[in-house]
């Protein structure tokens, strides 16, 4: 193991049990062309247990987990299995030692229904027929014993994240997976997803499987691992038994550093309402309505946090207001309205009014991957006058010198302005994505999934910049499907439930549990 | 018009558009595995040459076959060593076997046989024999079903037969067995099957092997039909069924359709060519180009959108 | 050392550049002499040829297509000392030889056998690519066929208006078999490599077919009624003999001086019957004498018998 | 932190590439009986070894220089227009148009004339396929292929019935009058003293076309709408986000294709033939595909690709010349040029890769 292990806590996790560890893995080290991904890594997993990874983004547990997957090969180290040196070259041997993966980026063929996924590599004989219905069969099984309902016909692109990820489950399970290795697997659950899930894994704990988990959510870790790994800068830097370790001591030994895992804020002072929606409803291209009819406002100075399990019309939401959807109905930014039908309206026109978009998907709409960070960093406002060199140019120098200026300031890390946004791991991309949108100085700020997949050091400064743009007077509303994430940064929780808002509530007057239940459609009948 | 010459058009529709209902079959495999293939004009004039020269040679179609579509497959391999082994682009690949096929079998036909590139006739065992269907001379004497039977339905070769059985085999291979849904996969999400614990490589290799045989049996009917090999006999037809492919959304029996439209578009503008109509004659030019002006109209009014196999074009990379 | 310039169709086009070659492979064999020759890639490339040649020394330079035309006239100025022979083409230079042919008089003799052959009123012509001269085949064919039948049909049809029109046999098969079905017993071909296939679907349909500018009598035996052969061979051939001595100026190449004509062999003798040839006889002999003029395509875009 | 220093992936790897291509050029033509080493000297030598050839050499990579760039900025907003072919084939026309049609009293005025009218028709023609594709999800590159059937047949009815000389042999339009004809590079070199050859059809043009590959790179790299296109080539969705109109994109950047494929026609019409001849594009539309690939879509990667063509043709030419080889081995040297330095050059590439890492690891140790 390497030397340099910065706490100096090397414990191991002890199996209790005599038997040989469900996984060994010694000196795993991994290199992609010149960037380290895992430097003589060794770990070991005890059989029935629940094992958790924590690291900042890029600190190579993907890479680690994908060897073990047989998913990408390792430059040097062995892996062992129940005590046995087995060679992993692909996954097809992976599956065969027992091993199942749900990776944090699902692999599922989208227009495939959900039968023929779970059957795909692990078919009985050379016709489909006996095999589908065999997998009818046992995915009916084993839906019943893990409480994994899936439906068996649908088509992947039809299901929510979270049903896809059961599918996933489900195809490991299928394959007589004893391991189970669960990347990231709660970035895009709700919260209620997320217990479903643990409550699974706990099931599957007992029954004497192996469970690894990556996460960058310390609270899980607290609550469902039995051990614990850091990895940090492609080293495992500490183990230790989660009983035995606190959520703050895990924090420092991820990031180097204390990290404060509140958000620490002031009270809000609401002014004027800057954004106010009226009876706004939402149609979407196969002609469903997202949105059924809302009324919000939100105030300068104020976050109004919306909650609300994925696809119940935030998405849309967030879109109309960015100007690349249309809706019918009324909205008025600073006391105009602003017209909704596309027609004389879309993402430009929406920024010269002052709003700005922190989009949910920063691969699919925030970035443009194969750009520069420069390039992105004025992706959307590329047509304003302080980028332009003349009326023809860009002021491609200016914008890379600014783009270098806000890397330092947004603390992205390498901060070359020349670097590929797909080069950068997740929450330095979110935090290109941030400064260029919080830059603006906007008088809205659309927020959507703020700190999905980032690591809790960049979380961190994530939110106190949120905060500090509302404390200079802007109005935010704010997308999160992580409860906590609404709880502690908003000033206003509004619940979105099938394309309706279901109430309001102040963060210090309700809980969780309130929430969860408006989440799920079930309303107190006190407002509305 | 009347009854006879509408089974004649649609008769000799049939014969246009059996080699490119091979191509675009061919074609199908390929897409539906991720790999895209423009080359298949590229194959389909090695396959012709090869089997013409073969043909010529030995006096026998089916060794004429046998050689068509090994040329073929060899040019699939080197598409497939560019594109799945070196993740190549598959566009350049198709681009330079459509180059390098345009001049191998002019520079290798004529130091084989200096007649300039093509290849002597070919006759007798030298081409396939149409079939005449069992009591076809009997039913032909039938009113209305017998001649359509005698003419359209029988008197084809062997080829023709194959390529139209080739498309519910296509169908049931795709949408039936273990190796279409992993074939369906790849070309959509090749990381779910790679992660699935099949090879990625071996699924594309096995689609562009398929899709070297069926072109193999195109450029050999065009040989048979021609008797004998002359340059550039392909004459765009790889481009056709490439569009026929899209038209048919990627699928077997939409295929079937698609080639059947261009054929008997090909088949009238080959009867019709210049119509005159009051004062104004239509010229032949616009006859010849009334295919690709009606293949625009069809697709922009009816067909839509199609939406390739979402893989399509690029190549498995994991680690970079 | 004479040199010759192939058209873009390509040395073994079986068309005139094939005919072209014949003639100067001919030449080689009978003299003992020795040529230079070039196939074109590209239009821009005439110009190139010509010039290189001629800078290299050769005399006579010879090629074959009217499409030599415009490079010729410049660079046939900037060598006054090389001597030029354009086939099909006319160019006025005092150091060029033009040598054109009267298709359309060897195509009515085509017309007249055609006529002869069918039973019925219809015949039918296959042509390549949509140009002009193309057309005057055609016109003259069916000038002669209506010369025989008034009341007959004549169905012609273009393989298409590219290039590629030479080459697509199978185009060419489909398009004779469309004619058979639309009545027509004789196709004649005037089409380079899709002429192969019209003569072999010809064969395979039972139709007669009628071959082009060599002879190709012999590639479907029993199914080739004749073929109007045009003396491009005479013409490189004579070219290539007269060398550096070479007179100039335009000659026509007409039945008269057998520069087209129909080619009669063993491949064919039974399908030619008396009747026919002596039709043909009388018709080449008015012709030669002036009494009938075939009407030239050409000479002002359209053709009356059409 | 790079695998490799750039200079190896921009020059070193190419070159490797196109020897490959060469070696197994040199074993067809060895097995066809040749000397492989006398053939590359030929083909050397006749296209750069004097100013004739050099003329034919830039003539076609003109050619494909406008060709490849049409293709390419059609690439960047993900496009794949095969139909470069037709709109060059129709911006002939329009050149021929405003030639013929117009007594153009000096070329400096023709010129601009020519250059509106080649560019206007080409946009024209790749102007419904972009519209089918913004409005109608008609796929380009079927509706592309078709409008390259589609103009061949339209310009030679043109020809044919329009613009042919009647009586004439050929299918050709009238020569353009002497107030169009362009300054050819032997005009053009010779007030300043230097020798070029009187009869190679390089012309000015080629000037045009580089200025064009400036303005390639300008327009690409350096505006806003250069930026938009590009956006909207990597992420449709992306591009709506941001507020790029899609349908608007689609429409601009195969105008602009379709424009600079139309430009090829000064080059090709105007400069060499000075008449519109049948056929004329010849091809290079196909070429430019190869081009522009190869180029990896960038001006000065065309501008090279482009000269590579222009050489293979023109080399390949004096092959046919002196060698007596076949035309049709150019076309499979031209093949395997472009399948090992576009298609196979990773071949070259991973193994290079893996040099460099291992010497920089270890100079890192020592
Ligand atoms: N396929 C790949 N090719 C090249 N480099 C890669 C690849 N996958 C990962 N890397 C690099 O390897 C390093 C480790 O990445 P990895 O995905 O393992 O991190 P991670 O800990 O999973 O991060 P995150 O928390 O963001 O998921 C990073 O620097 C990353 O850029
Ligand atoms: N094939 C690849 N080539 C290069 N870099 C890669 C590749 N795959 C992943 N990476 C990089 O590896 C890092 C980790 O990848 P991963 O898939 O875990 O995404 P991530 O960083 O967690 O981002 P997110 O959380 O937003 O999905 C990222 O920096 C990503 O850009
Ligand atoms: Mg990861
Ligand atoms: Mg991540």
């Amino acid at each position: 193991m390497s030397a340099q292990t910065d706490t100096g806590r090397q414990a191991t996790a002890a199996p209790t049990a005599s038997a040989a560890p469900a996984i060994e893995l010694r000196g795993i080290s991994k290199a992609f062309g010149p960037v380290q991904a895992n430097r003589d890594i060794s770990i070991s997993v005890a059989k029935g247990s629940i094992h958790g990874i924590i690291g900042e983004n890029g600190a190579g547990k993907s890479t680690l987990m994908s060897i073990l997957y047989g998913f990408y090969k390792a430059d040097a180290g062995e892996i062992l299995i129940d005590g046995r040196r087995v060679e992993i070259t692909d996954s097809q041997a992976a599956i065969a030692a027992g091993i199942g993966m749900v990776f944090q980026h699902f692999k599922l063929v989208e227009n495939f229904t959900v039968l023929e996924n779970v059957i795909l590599g692990a078919e009985e004989g050379g016709l489909l027929k006996p095999s589908l219905a065999k997998a009818r069969r046992l995915l009916k099984q084993l839906s019943d014993e893990y409480e994994l309902s899936v439906e068996p016909d649908a088509l992947i692109e039809d299901l929510s994240v979270g049903h896809q990820q059961r599918v996933e489950i489900l195809k490991a399970l299928y394959r007589q997976a004893d391991i189970l290795i669960l990347d990231e697997p709660t970035g895009v659950l709700t919260p209620a997803e997320a217990d479903h899930l643990f409550r699974i894994l706990e099931g599957l704990r007992d029954e004497g499987k192996t469970i690894i988990l990556i996460t960058h959510k310390l609270r899980e870790i607290m609550e469902i691992t039995d051990t614990v790994s850091v990895m940090r800068r492609g080293e495992m830097t500490a183990t230790v038994k989660t009983a035995e370790t606190s959520p703050e001591e895990l924090a420092e030994l991820m990031v180097g550093r204390k990290v404060l895992l509140r958000v620490d804020k002031k009270p809000a002072r609401p002014g004027k309402p800057t954004l106010e929606i009226e009876n706004l409803h939402v149609v979407d291209d196969q002609g469903v309505e997202r949105v059924k009819g809302i009324d919000l406002s939100v105030r300068a100075g104020e976050i109004l946090g919306i909650a609300g399990v994925a696809g119940n019309g935030q998405t849309e939401l967030l879109e109309v207001l960015g100007g690349y959807m249309a809706g019918t109905g009324t909205i008025r930014v600073n006391g105009e309205e602003i017209d909704l039908t596309g027609a004389h309206s879309d993402g430009q026109s929406r920024r010269r009014r002052g709003i700005s978009h922190v989009p949910e998907d920063r691969h699919d709409e925030g970035l443009i991957l194969e750009f520069q960070a420069w390039e992105n960093m004025v992706f959307g406002y590329h047509h304003a006058p302080e980028y332009q060199k003349n009326r023809l140019l860009m002021d491609n120098a200016g914008i890379r010198e600014m783009t270098r200026r806000q890397m330092e300031k947004f603390d992205v890390r390498p901060p070359d302005p020349r670097l590929e946004a797909k080069s950068f791991s997740g929450g330095n991309q979110q935090k290109i994505v941030l400064a260029r949108e919080i830059d603006r100085n906007p008088d809205l700020l659309l927020v959507g999934q703020p700190t999905r997949g980032v690591d809790i050091g960049a979380i961190e400064f994530i939110h106190q910049q949120i905060v500090q743009l509302r404390d200079e007077g802007k109005a935010i509303l704010l997308v999160s499907v992580e409860l906590d994430e609404i709880l502690s940064l908003s000033d206003r929780i509004a619940v979105m439930f099938d394309g309706r808002i279901m109430g309001e509530r102040l963060p210090a007057e309700t809980s969780e549990g309130e929430l969860g239940l408006l989440m799920a459609g079930i309303t107190g009948g006190d407002d509305q | 018009m009347d009854y006879l010459t509408v089974i004649q058009i649609l008769d000799s529709s049939l014969r246009l558009a059996t080699p490119l209902l091979l191509t675009c079959l061919a074609g199908l495999f390929s897409e539906r595995a991720g790999i895209v293939d423009i080359g298949l004009e590229g194959k389909l004039l090695a396959a012709a040459f090869l089997s013409g020269a073969v043909a010529a040679v030995t006096g026998s179609i089916w060794l004429g076959l046998l050689a068509g579509v090994a040329g073929s497959l060899a040019f699939s391999m080197l598409h497939g060593l560019a594109s799945i082994t070196f993740n190549g682009d598959q566009l350049i690949s198709g681009v330079a076997l459509n180059f390098l096929a345009a001049g191998l079998t002019i520079v290798v036909g004529q130091s084989w046989f200096a007649l300039g590139g093509r290849t002597p006739s070919l006759f007798g065992g030298g081409r396939f024999e149409s079939w005449n269907l069992p009591f076809s001379d009997a039913m032909a004497r039938v009113p209305v079903i017998g001649p359509a039977y005698d003419e359209l339905i029988s008197g084809h070769t062997a080829l023709t037969y194959v390529a139209l059985a080739a498309v519910p085999l296509s169908w049931w291979v795709l949408y039936r067995t273990r190796f279409g849904l992993r074939l369906r996969a790849v070309g959509e999400n090749p990381g779910a099957v790679d992660t699935a614990g099949v090879s990625v490589v071996r699924l594309r290799y096995a689609a562009l092997v398929i899709a070297g045989v069926l072109c193999g049996l195109a450029g050999t009917y065009l040989a048979s039909l021609a008797a004998g090999f002359v340059k550039d006999m392909s004459a765009g037809r790889g481009y056709i069924a490439l569009a026929a492919l899209i038209f048919a959304k990627w699928r077997p029996w939409y295929a079937l359709w698609a080639t059947l439209l261009f054929g008997l578009l090909e088949a009238i503008g080959n009867r019709y060519q210049s119509i005159a109509l009051g004062d104004i004659v239509i010229p032949v030019q616009f006859m010849q180009a009334l295919p690709y002006i009606l293949t625009v109209i069809i697709l922009a009014g009816f067909v839509g959108k199609a939406i390739p196999p979402r893989a399509g074009g690029k190549p498995y990379v994991k680690e970079r | 050392e004479p040199a010759i310039i192939f058209d873009l169709g390509g040395k073994f086009d079986k068309s005139f550049n094939e005919s072209s070659f014949t003639g100067a492979e001919r030449w080689k064999e009978e003299t003992g002499g020795s040529y230079r020759d070039v196939e074109l890639q590209s239009d821009a490339q005439r110009e190139q040829a010509l010039r290189r040649f001629a800078e290299n020394g050769f005399n006579p330079i010879v090629m074959a297509g009217f499409s030599f035309a415009s490079a010729l006239e410049t660079v046939a100025a900037d060598f006054p000392d090389t001597k030029f022979t354009i086939i099909d083409g006319a160019v006025e230079a005092p150091n060029v030889r033009s040598v054109v042919f009267k298709e359309e008089e060897g195509s009515y003799l085509a017309g007249i056998a055609a006529a002869y052959a069918a039973e019925g009123n219809t015949v039918s012509f296959v042509g390549g690519m949509d140009i002009p001269l193309i057309s005057k085949f055609a016109c003259g064919y069916a000038e002669g066929f209506k010369s025989v039948k008034p009341e007959g049909r004549v169905i012609v049809n273009m393989t298409g208006t590219t290039p590629a029109a030479w080459n697509d046999p199978v185009k060419g098969g489909e398009l004779t078999r469309a004619q058979k079905a639309a009545g027509s017993e004789v196709v004649f071909a005037a089409a380079g490599g899709t002429g192969l296939g019209v003569l072999q679907t010809a064969a395979d349909e039972d139709m007669l077919a009628i071959g082009v500018d060599s002879n190709q009598n012999y590639l479907q035996p029993g199914h080739v009624l004749t073929s109007m052969v045009k003396r491009v061979d005479n013409a490189v051939y004579d070219a290539f003999t007269q060398g550096e001595e070479l007179q100039t100026g335009l000659i026509v190449m007409g039945l008269e001086n057998e520069g087209v004509a129909l080619a009669m062999d063993e491949y064919n003798a039974d399908l030619i019957t008396e009747e026919m040839q002596a039709a043909i006889n009388e018709a080449t002999q008015k012709i030669v004498s002036g009494e009938i003029v075939v009407h030239d395509y050409m000479s002002d875009d359209s053709c009356p018998a059409f | 932190m790079t695998k490799m220093p750039k200079w190896a992936d921009a020059v070193l790897i190419p070159l490797i590439s196109i020897l490959l291509a060469f070696f197994f050029s040199g074993l067809v033509i060895w097995a066809i009986g040749k000397d492989p080493f006398m053939a590359i000297r030929t083909m050397v030598q006749g296209a750069f070894g004097n100013t004739n050839g050099l003329g034919y050499t830039l003539y076609y990579t003109t050619n494909f220089i406008f060709t490849g760039l049409s293709v390419a900025v059609a690439y960047h907003a993900g496009l794949f227009n095969i139909g470069s072919e037709g709109q060059a084939m129709l911006g002939g026309l329009g050149v021929a148009l405003v030639c013929l049609n117009v007594p153009w009293p000096h070329w400096t005025l023709a010129l601009p004339g020519a250059m509106i009218g080649g560019a206007l028709f080409g946009a024209a023609w790749a102007f419904i396929p972009a519209w089918l594709q913004a409005k109608r999800g008609s796929h380009i590159v079927i509706t592309t292929i078709m409008f390259n059937f589609i103009a061949s047949a339209l310009v030679g009815y043109i020809l044919l019935n329009h613009l042919k000389v009647p009586g004439a042999m050929a299918t050709e339009s009238a020569r353009f009058g002497a107030g169009a004809h362009l300054p050819t590079f032997h005009e053009m070199l010779a007030p300043f003293g230097i020798g070029f050859n009187r009869n190679a059809p390089a012309n000015i043009s080629f000037v045009v076309a580089i200025l064009a590959a400036i303005a390639f790179y300008v327009l690409i790299w350096r505006t806003r709408l250069g930026y938009e296109i590009r956006a909207y080539g990597q992420s449709e969705t992306a591009a709506k986000y941001a507020g790029i109109n899609p349908v608007r994109i689609v429409i601009i950047a195969m105008l602009i294709s379709g424009a600079l494929a139309g430009l090829m026609a000064i080059n090709n019409v105007m400069g060499e033939a000075e008449r519109l001849i049948d056929n004329a594009v010849e091809g290079a539309g196909f070429i430019g595909i190869a081009v522009a690939l190869m180029g990896r879509n960038h001006p000065v990667g065309i501008v090279l690709a482009a000269l590579l063509f222009g050489f293979l043709y023109q080399g390949g030419a004096e092959l046919a010349f002196w060698e007596s080889i076949p035309r049709e081995l150019v076309v499979v040297i031209q093949a395997l040029v472009i399948l090992f330095t576009g298609a196979l050059d990773n071949m070259v590439r991973i193994p290079l890769e893996k040099l460099f890492l291992a010497l920089s690891r270890r100079r890192k140790d020592a």
